[in-house]
């Protein structure tokens, strides 16, 4: 086996950076090679959480089209993506709106809102909450009774704080987050709509 | 033949089977409440309890071991009933085979067995099992001493539960809906005899307290750890609840409620995962009061007697370490 | 009095003094995988004790050097306690001035500057602080 | 986020060790005795929150404006392996005494993951500066409790007759997981 | 108000069934067998030869160095033999046999049973005749009292405590004597108060020898400068240190002696013996024996002549039953089984035990379950169930560091300990691992 | 294309500044090791018993590797035996030096048969304990106690109590004469003493100082000091009652004879010939 | 394939296996490993960097001065780490999100230097290549696994297929972090028994 080459001063510098040099190619040449997709990646993960829980199907890109909003409450912000149709009529916006109340912290949401406020889907995007029971806010069974629901016009709380909503057995925490998240999503809305 | 020996030639009449009995015996009261509660489930979910605890320490000690069974010290049929006094009447018992699994194999056999377990292998079984499921561990049978058959089997919320629901509605809940809520706050004497939904052994303060005053006359515990347990809990509860006049900080309803009682004079007072030194078990105690106190008004549980109890156990060798007697002539530590 | 021991070796006898060559290791060092693992680090160094007499040691024997727990957290507090507190409070400072966050982080690391010059200016202190003695021919 | 409340959380919640599961090899290998680990658990503080401000500098110096966060790894792993040693070289070089002190105390503070997972969890959580060091500082706390539990609890499994079959790393792993799971008793807290 | 120790203590059942029973003398058997080291230190240097007669004090041997004693004949009649003769555990020890032959005493012993009050000596002239008399703390660890008693310069004594307590259960001899013999003890109090120049002796007695304390305390309200203290009933509340702190309230530090506490402790029988040789000018030849036990017939508080073999006593309270599993000399809590019975009754030994296997039987040992028992009952403060741990893990060092060395032998934590496990034997195989090591150096 | 300009120039500053720091720390802190010492380490037998007079096995080897010519001469692991010792001068190029091969050997054999117990022993199970308690259950004071601490202190499991003699045995093969039951035994009862050719050594299997009469009381094959075999052998020298045969006493010129005429059987040969001579 | 390239390819399998015999890398073994599939991908993750790293590093070997080393291995494993991040980033999406700060600190993983000392250090670039591949596979094997038993355990699936009825209950506990500890201590504890079985 050959020696590897003496560790003078000259050589460890020149090594080290030429290595690093190196790296530096490399990493900059990967990096423009996956600048686009990784782009396209995100822009197609919102866009898929804005289709699923949209109504109906839109042809504009709301992605494109999105703006900030201030919510009333707290200090956070929310983003609205309006889906069109042909006629570039709103339909329905999906609000990307949040938690903060989950049982492990912040709960994601893509809210699917008709533009009067009826609830019409919601796609959970992240969230920490305990496997196989706060998880099951992502779950349909759960979900599905949000549907039609209208925060502005019926009691908006889960059943133990006196409203309509069934909570997840042992997992009341993590279903008035989600309550939490729709309602803060609706407040922009409304706040948008008033605002305008 | 003469005997040679080496002193001391007497011994005390105190062994270990006769400590391990008292404890068992102490814990008669609250059990036979238990059956009497909540009748034939409850005495299905005991006696599996501890047939499965005993059958697991069998196992391990003849199979894997391959050594003399330990069964007969008793210790894991009082891991067995404690574990089932942390477990509510419906519990199936699959579960509570898998959660006297973790309380005898992982919590106690894998340390090498009685004396050197960290963790109070009962808590660890029982925590396991309510962080594994969340629902049969919540789900409170109601009382009902008429109807030992479990015909008619009601759920009911326990008080620590009702508590925290106040709490975390109070700030978007109306008045009315609080004073409803109250409402289905058990009485002291209720709660104190133990006529109200909980975990089996932990819903009779009076059984329990007949247990640890046994235990207090046979000297297998002192009272050093329940006392600065439940003032602790005691002190803290009283000061929010003076400061803050919220009904949920009431003290004697906390004293009485949950798991606090069998915790205290159960648990906390276990020899091997409790410090040796009065000293150390005052500043245990007052550990697990800080840390109940702190997970029943701050975190998503209603109950932290056993998180605070298991990590107050963790500190048990840093206590030994530091809190142990000053040796005799060699000035202060 | 609790003591920390560690295992030297004699590099040098003088007449009132040895110095002796420690190794030290990285944290993981005692894990179970030690050797599977390439990543624990071992360096040396050099210490030097007082002693009574030459004639008891002698080079390349290897004895334990011990130091007393206190000893050691002191030196603990000022090699980093002292200026971590030092980096915090310089940090809350300059942020509580308004200072641009760039020029606070700066701020706060170039503190350790002045900071271990002073500990180069007290070396005399800490020589006298800290004793270590050799407590055992193993 | 409060400040307190990234203490909290990291400490008791999401403790570094017990539940992100940063630092495990220190965590498992660190010596037996509770004032090393103590003493380790205060080295590590100071690197910590030291390579926490001199990373949250660099990213925000250079790597952001110059559209750089790709490379954050390498330059952050270079950043803290210098970091760690020019620590080394100025002790040495200030106060001789110290630093022989301290090689007599604490095993080498090497470059580990805790550091470089705060540092990136700094970035990845778009901390400011403050809350950053807050962050550095707590999580650094919560790795020091742990660690000197553990050795605490290890001193006492030292006596031990342990089965064969969980000898070594299992039981190691059976006490992380059974203090993880006491830990967990805290979740919820800051909700 | 009674006092006690601080911490630790253990309370044992007491079995003081010889407590009513009046000390009897044991009288004199065929030969008697005298050993050369009855004390701790040097033994002494014989003196006689074979076929010498001797009387009842005659000097047998004297003292090897300063912490040695002299020994003297307990009976008159003719040396036989002077050779290595089984002790009582087994092992060989030079001894001196005399066949007995009447019961001649030597004429300087005043054999009158008058009490002589006047304390006409120096302090000087009091050691020397301490010396002379070859007398040894009685109690157990048998250190010649005249070193004791000789207080270095720059050390004061402030109190004289004469330890009246016997804490060993069965063992009744030191009560029996302080009822019979009250007054000698107050006045040998008061010469060791002369040596001293103190008038602070202090007899400690404890709470359940009644009668003890009610004829010790009608007799000091005679004498000026000994008082009676009356101590609470707990193991081992007889022991040096542990009484220093009950009366006085200070600790003997940590590897030194009571008198660095400014106290000296004396057992109630070494008082008795220096009245005796000062008083009497009788050396030290006899003692009061305790011959007890579940398994003993008839017991008996005996005045024995040292050198008694302990079968002559065995066999006059009624023998040896089959079923006897041990026979010990001392208390069942720090004394030791003895294999053979014809080894004599020396001047330390103050009881003899014949325990049935019921009594004496040493369960299996078990787990340690960490109750912290054996740390509650040291009454020095020791983590016994460390040491054990220490000493199984071999760890010689750590034990320095947590004082096993400071251990008293009480046996204390060995008889509280639930899980029957022998912690002192441990804490004595740790001082010798100890030892081992400080010796390797 | 800037971005990789700007990112290699940052890498490349960022790499030469560390490369700077780094090299100052290699230059200052870098512990070389000398390979051989972990060679060795594999060689050696890895008990850290301390026999060698070294903390530990890795001890040795760094002894070892510093050692010169001369002075690797007073190295020694007795544990590992020349043969060891050959592997580790090989891997550092010396001689190895020669020593004779050792074993411990129990000077007693007062077994359950040949000095029956006369007692019951109550206590832990210890040797130290029991010396301190009672003479034993022979009743020789200098006899094996049989409570085995020897076995429990011998690193290499060559020691264990046989059932039926109640005394230890040592197992030559795994015996490495380090020393440890020497140092244990609170009688003093072990001797290293050379393997002997063909495992061929003669010795005097009784520590007994009592008088011969005493001594025979108690056990049947005690040494009694009646001289017979300083007559044999003149190198043999018989104090306090007891005889001592010294090493240097062979065993294939003495052993036979000396064997054959001690009255009580005390010396006893192992090896080959043994059965020879019992025949 | 010759007998030494055989062994080093096997030997990271089973018998010097990363995870279970050697213990290299725990965090993100415990880190990721709430499911088989999570556990894969990481798995695969790491053994794109290993093979990668290990390969260059074997190929510069003789370049590289002794004292830098250890940095020239780390900014080499960096490299790859965040190639593999950014490829992971751009083409798997949702498996990036999941594996979250575990990719960048891949680098720290002890296995990639360990190998990189142990074995690429010392040994031609096809050697380390087969190293790396046999080390990874094991390493991914054991991360399946981990991740397998904690699935199938804590949440009643494998590889995302649920095998109970909706609502059953499963031992929540295993998909938690104190059930990754216990998972791969039982593990452990089983190895080395089957280990102790085969000698």
């Amino acid at each position: 086996m050959d020696k590897p080459i003496k560790s003078t001063a000259f050589n460890m510098v020149l090594v080290l950076v030429s290595v690093a040099v190196f790296s530096a190619l490399v990493l900059g040449s990967v990096y423009q090679l996956t600048l686009e997709p990784i782009k396209q990646a995100k822009s197609n993960r919102e866009l898929e959480a804005i289709r699923e829980v949209v109504y109906g199907d839109f042809s504009n890109n709301p992605y494109e089209e999105r703006y900030e909003i201030s919510t009333a409450r707290g200090k956070g912000k929310v983003d609205l993506y309006p889906a069109r149709d042909e006629n570039g009529k709103i339909t329905s916006v999906a609000i990307k709106t949040y938690s903060k109340n989950g049982f492990g912290g912040k709960i994601e949401m893509m809210l699917g809102l008709l533009v009067d406020g009826t609830i019409n889907k919601y796609k959970i995007i992240e969230q920490k909450e305990t496997p196989g029971l706060g998880t099951k806010i992502t779950e349909s069974k759960f979900s599905d009774q949000f549907h039609g629901m209208n925060p502005g016009k019926q009691v908006f709380k889960v059943k133990q704080d006196g409203g309509e909503i069934d909570a997840i057995t042992a997992a009341t925490i993590s279903s008035r987050a989600v309550v939490d998240a729709i309602q803060r999503g609706y407040d922009a809305l409304n706040k948008l709509s008033t605002g305008n | 033949m003469l005997k040679v020996a080496t002193a001391p030639h007497m011994f005390s009449p105190v062994d270990t089977q006769r400590l391990m009995r008292d404890v068992i015996i102490a814990m008669l009261p609250a059990a036979i409440l238990a059956v009497v509660f909540f009748g034939l489930n409850a005495l299905v979910v005991i006696l599996s309890s501890i047939a499965a605890c005993v059958m697991w320490e069998y196992l391990f000690v003849r199979y894997l071991l391959k050594q003399k069974s330990t069964i007969n010290n008793y210790s894991a049929m009082i891991t067995g009933m404690l574990l089932a006094f942390n477990l509510p009447a419906t519990m199936p018992v699959w579960m509570i085979l898998v959660g006297s699994f973790m309380a005898i194999v992982v919590a106690k056999m894998a340390f090498g067995g009685l004396g050197k377990n960290i963790f109070n292998p009962a808590l660890v079984g029982r925590v396991f099992l309510f962080i594994s499921f969340p629902v049969q561990m919540t789900m409170w049978m109601k009382p009902n001493w008429h109807d030992f058959l479990n015909a008619d089997v009601q759920t009911a919320a326990t008080t620590l539960g009702i508590l925290k629901h106040l709490d975390a509605s109070s700030s978007a809940t109306s008045l009315t809906h609080e004073v409803e809520a109250i409402h289905d706050i058990p009485s002291y004497w209720q709660m104190f005899i133990g006529y109200t939904g909980g975990s089996l052994g932990e819903v009779s303060a009076l059984a329990l307290l007949l247990g640890g005053a046994y235990l207090l006359y046979r000297r297998v515990i002192t009272w050093h750890v329940p006392f600065y347990y439940l003032a602790t809990m005691f002190v803290l509860t009283s000061i929010m609840w003076l400061f803050t006049d919220d009904v949920r900080y009431e003290p004697l309803t906390h004293l009485l409620s949950g798991g606090l009682m069998l915790g205290a004079i159960f648990m906390a007072t276990d020899y091997t995962t409790s410090p040796m030194s009065i000293k150390g078990k005052i500043i245990f105690a007052i550990g697990c009061g800080l840390l109940t106190f702190i997970i029943r008004f701050y975190s998503a549980y209603p109950e932290g007697v056993s998180f605070a109890i298991l990590i107050m156990n963790a500190f048990v060798p840093l206590i030994d370490k530091y809190y142990y007697p000053r040796v005799y002539g060699t000035g202060s530590k | 009095m609790q003591e920390i021991r560690h295992k030297a070796r004699i590099v040098q006898v003088h007449k009132d003094s040895i110095d002796l060559e420690i190794e030290v290791q990285s944290a993981c060092a005692q894990c179970a995988l030690q050797k599977a693992c390439q990543m624990h680090e071992v360096s040396q160094r050099k210490i030097t004790i007082p002693i009574q007499s030459a004639k008891e040691y002698k080079q390349g024997d290897d004895v334990y050097v011990a130091i007393a727990l206190e000893d050691g957290f002191r030196a603990m507090f000022y090699a980093y306690i002292l200026p971590l507190i030092l980096v915090l409070l310089t940090l809350c400072l300059c942020l509580i001035g308004e200072m641009s966050e760039f020029i606070s982080g700066i701020c706060s690391i170039i503190v350790l500057i002045p900071y271990y010059f002073g500990v180069f200016l007290k070396k005399n202190f800490f020589a006298k602080k800290l004793h270590f003695r050799i407590v055992d021919k193993s | 986020m409060s400040y307190l409340m990234i203490f909290i959380t990291a400490i008791f919640v999401n403790n570094i060790v017990l539940s992100q599961f940063l630092g495990i090899c220190p965590f498992l290998g660190v010596s037996k005795k509770i004032s090393t680990a103590a003493g380790m658990g205060g080295a590590v503080m100071f690197v910590m929150v030291l390579s926490t401000i001199v990373t949250y500098l660099v990213y925000h110096g250079i790597l952001l404006p110059y559209n750089l966060t790709f490379m954050i790894t390498v330059v952050f792993i270079l950043v803290i392996a210098a970091l760690v040693q020019m620590v080394e070289i100025i002790l040495k070089k200030m106060s001789p005494t110290l630093y022989q002190a301290l090689g007599i105390f604490l095993p080498l503070i090497t470059t580990n993951c805790t550091v470089l997972g705060v540092s990136l969890l700094v970035v990845q959580k778009d901390f400011d500066l403050a809350h950053g060091v807050c962050f550095a500082l707590a999580n650094s706390l919560g790795f020091t409790l742990a660690i000197v539990l553990f050795a605490g609890l290890r001193e006492r499994l030292a006596f031990v007759a342990l089965p064969k079959a969980v000898q070594g790393a299992p039981i190691a792993l059976i006490t992380a997981g059974l203090l993880s799971m006491a830990f967990m008793g805290f979740s919820g807290i800051g909700n | 108000m009674t006092k006690t120790f601080s911490i630790g203590g253990i309370h044992p059942d007491k079995h003081k069934i010889t407590s009513q029973t009046p000390i009897i003398d044991a009288g004199l058997p065929e030969y008697v067998y005298i050993p050369l080291k009855q004390h701790a230190g040097a033994p002494a240097k014989i003196l006689v030869k074979k076929g010498d007669k001797v009387k009842v004090g005659t000097l047998l041997a004297n003292a090897d160095g300063v912490i040695s004693s002299d020994i003297h004949s307990s009976v008159s009649g003719e040396v036989v033999k002077i050779d290595d003769v089984q002790d009582a555990l087994g092992y060989d020890e030079q001894m001196i046999v005399i066949k007995v032959e009447g019961d001649e005493f030597e004429p300087s012993i005043d054999q009158s049973a008058d009490i002589v009050k006047d304390i006409t000596f120096s302090s000087e002239e009091i050691i020397q005749k301490i010396r002379e008399a070859g007398i040894v703390g009685m109690g157990g660890a048998g250190f010649p009292t005249p070193v004791k008693t000789t207080i270095p310069e720059e050390k004061k004594v402030d109190y004289l405590i004469v330890n009246g307590i016997e804490c060993e259960p069965w063992l009744t001899a030191d009560d029996r004597l302080m009822v019979e013999h009250a007054e000698e003890i107050v006045i040998g109090a008061k010469i060791l108060n002369k040596i001293f120049g103190i008038q602070n002796a202090i007899i400690a007695i404890d709470e359940n020898k009644p009668e003890a304390i009610e004829v010790v305390r009608n007799v000091t309200r005679r004498y000026v400068g000994v008082n009676v203290r009356v101590c609470k009933t707990k193991y081992p509340q007889g022991g040096e240190k542990q009484l220093v702190t009950a009366i006085t309230g200070r600790e003997v530090p940590s590897g030194k002696l009571p008198i660095d506490a400014g106290c000296i402790v004396q057992n109630a029988g070494t008082v008795f013996a220096i009245y005796e040789a000062v008083m009497k000018n009788k050396p030290l030849f006899e003692r009061i024996v305790t011959v007890s036990g579940d398994e003993c017939a008839k017991p008996q508080n005996f005045k024995v002549r040292v050198g008694t073999p302990a079968s002559f006593l065995i066999e006059k309270c009624g023998g040896l039953p089959d079923e006897t599993a041990e026979v010990i000399f001392g208390g069942p809590m720090m004394g030791q089984t003895i294999i053979n019975l014809q080894a004599p009754i020396t001047k330390l030994t103050s009881g003899l035990l014949l325990l049935s296997e019921k009594e004496t039987h040493r369960p299996d040992m078990m787990d340690c379950i960490r109750c912290g028992k054996c740390v509650d009952a040291c009454p020095i403060g020791l983590r016994p169930f460390l040491i054990g741990i220490c000493v199984r893990n071999n760890m010689i060092d750590e034990l320095k560091n947590i004082h096993a060395m400071d251990c008293i032998e009480c046996g204390s934590c060995a008889y509280i300990c639930p899980a029957r496990i022998p912690l002192l034997d441990f804490c004595k195989l740790g001082k010798i691992e100890i030892r081992k090591k400080q010796k390797g150096k | 294309m800037d971005i990789i300009v700007s990112d290699i120039i940052a890498l490349g500053v960022i790499a030469f500044l560390s490369a700077i720091v780094l090299y100052f720390v290699s230059q200052k802190f870098k512990v070389e090791e000398n390979p051989k010492i972990d060679e060795i380490e594999q060689i050696l037998p890895g008990a850290n018993c301390g026999a060698c007079g070294k903390a530990g096995c890795r001890n040795f080897s760094e002894a070892c590797v510093k050692a010169d010519a001369e002075s690797f001469k007073n190295l020694y692991c007795p544990v590992g035996g020349a043969a060891t010792m050959k592997k580790v001068a090989d891997v550092l190029g010396f001689d190895a030096a020669v020593k004779e091969e050792t074993v411990a050997v129990l000077k007693c054999n007062g077994t359950c048969q040949n000095a029956p117990a006369k007692i019951s022993y109550d206590a832990p199970v210890s040797c130290r304990l029991a010396n301190l308690i009672s003479v034993g259950q022979s009743g020789c004071p200098n006899g094996c106690l049989r409570q085995g601490d020897c076995v429990k202190a011998c690193p290499f499991g060559a020691l264990s109590i046989n059932p039926e003699t109640g005394i230890p045995q040592v197992d030559e093969n795994k015996c490495t004469s380090c020393g440890a039951c020497v140092k244990m035994c609170p009688r003093g009862l072990f001797e290293i003493r050379p393997k002997g050719k063909n495992g061929q050594r003669v010795y005097v299997a009784c520590s007994n100082k009592q008088k011969g009469a005493v001594a025979r009381k108690n056990c049947k094959v005690a040494c009694i000091g009646c001289m017979k075999c300083t007559k044999i052998c003149e190198q043999i020298k018989v104090e306090n009652n007891l005889s001592y045969i010294p090493t240097t006493v062979s065993a294939q010129e003495f052993g036979a004879e000396l064997v054959k005429n001690c009255p009580t059987g005390a010396i006893v040969m192992t090896g080959a010939e043994k059965e020879k001579i019992h025949d | 394939m010759d007998k030494s390239s055989y062994e080093n390819l096997t030997r990271g399998l089973i018998r010097e296996n990363p995870t279970f015999v050697m213990m290299l890398g725990m965090c993100p073994t415990l880190g990721v490993t709430t499911s088989a599939l999570n556990g894969l991908g990481m798995g695969i993750a790491t053994l794109f960097v290993l093979l990668l790293s290990n390969s260059a590093i074997a190929m510069v070997k003789n370049l590289i001065p002794n004292k830098v080393r250890i940095p020239c291995f780390i900014v080499i494993a960096a490299t790859f780490v965040t190639v593999v991040d950014l490829l992971m980033a751009a083409y798997f999406p949702n498996l990036h999100t999941t594996l979250g700060i575990f990719i960048p600190l891949i680098v720290v993983n002890c296995l990639i230097l360990g190998r990189a000392e142990a074995f690429a250090s010392k040994n031609t670039v096809f050697q380390s290549a087969l190293d790396a591949l046999g080390m990874g596979i094991g390493f991914t094997f054991a991360l399946t696994l981990l991740g397998l038993v904690r699935e199938v355990l804590g949440s009643g699936s494998a590889f995302g297929y649920s095998f109970v009825e909706e609502g059953a209950e499963t031992m929540l506990m295993f998909i938690m972090p104190p059930g990754a500890f216990f998972a791969l201590a039982g593990l452990i504890v089983l190895v080395n028994q089957l280990r102790g079985a085969n000698k």
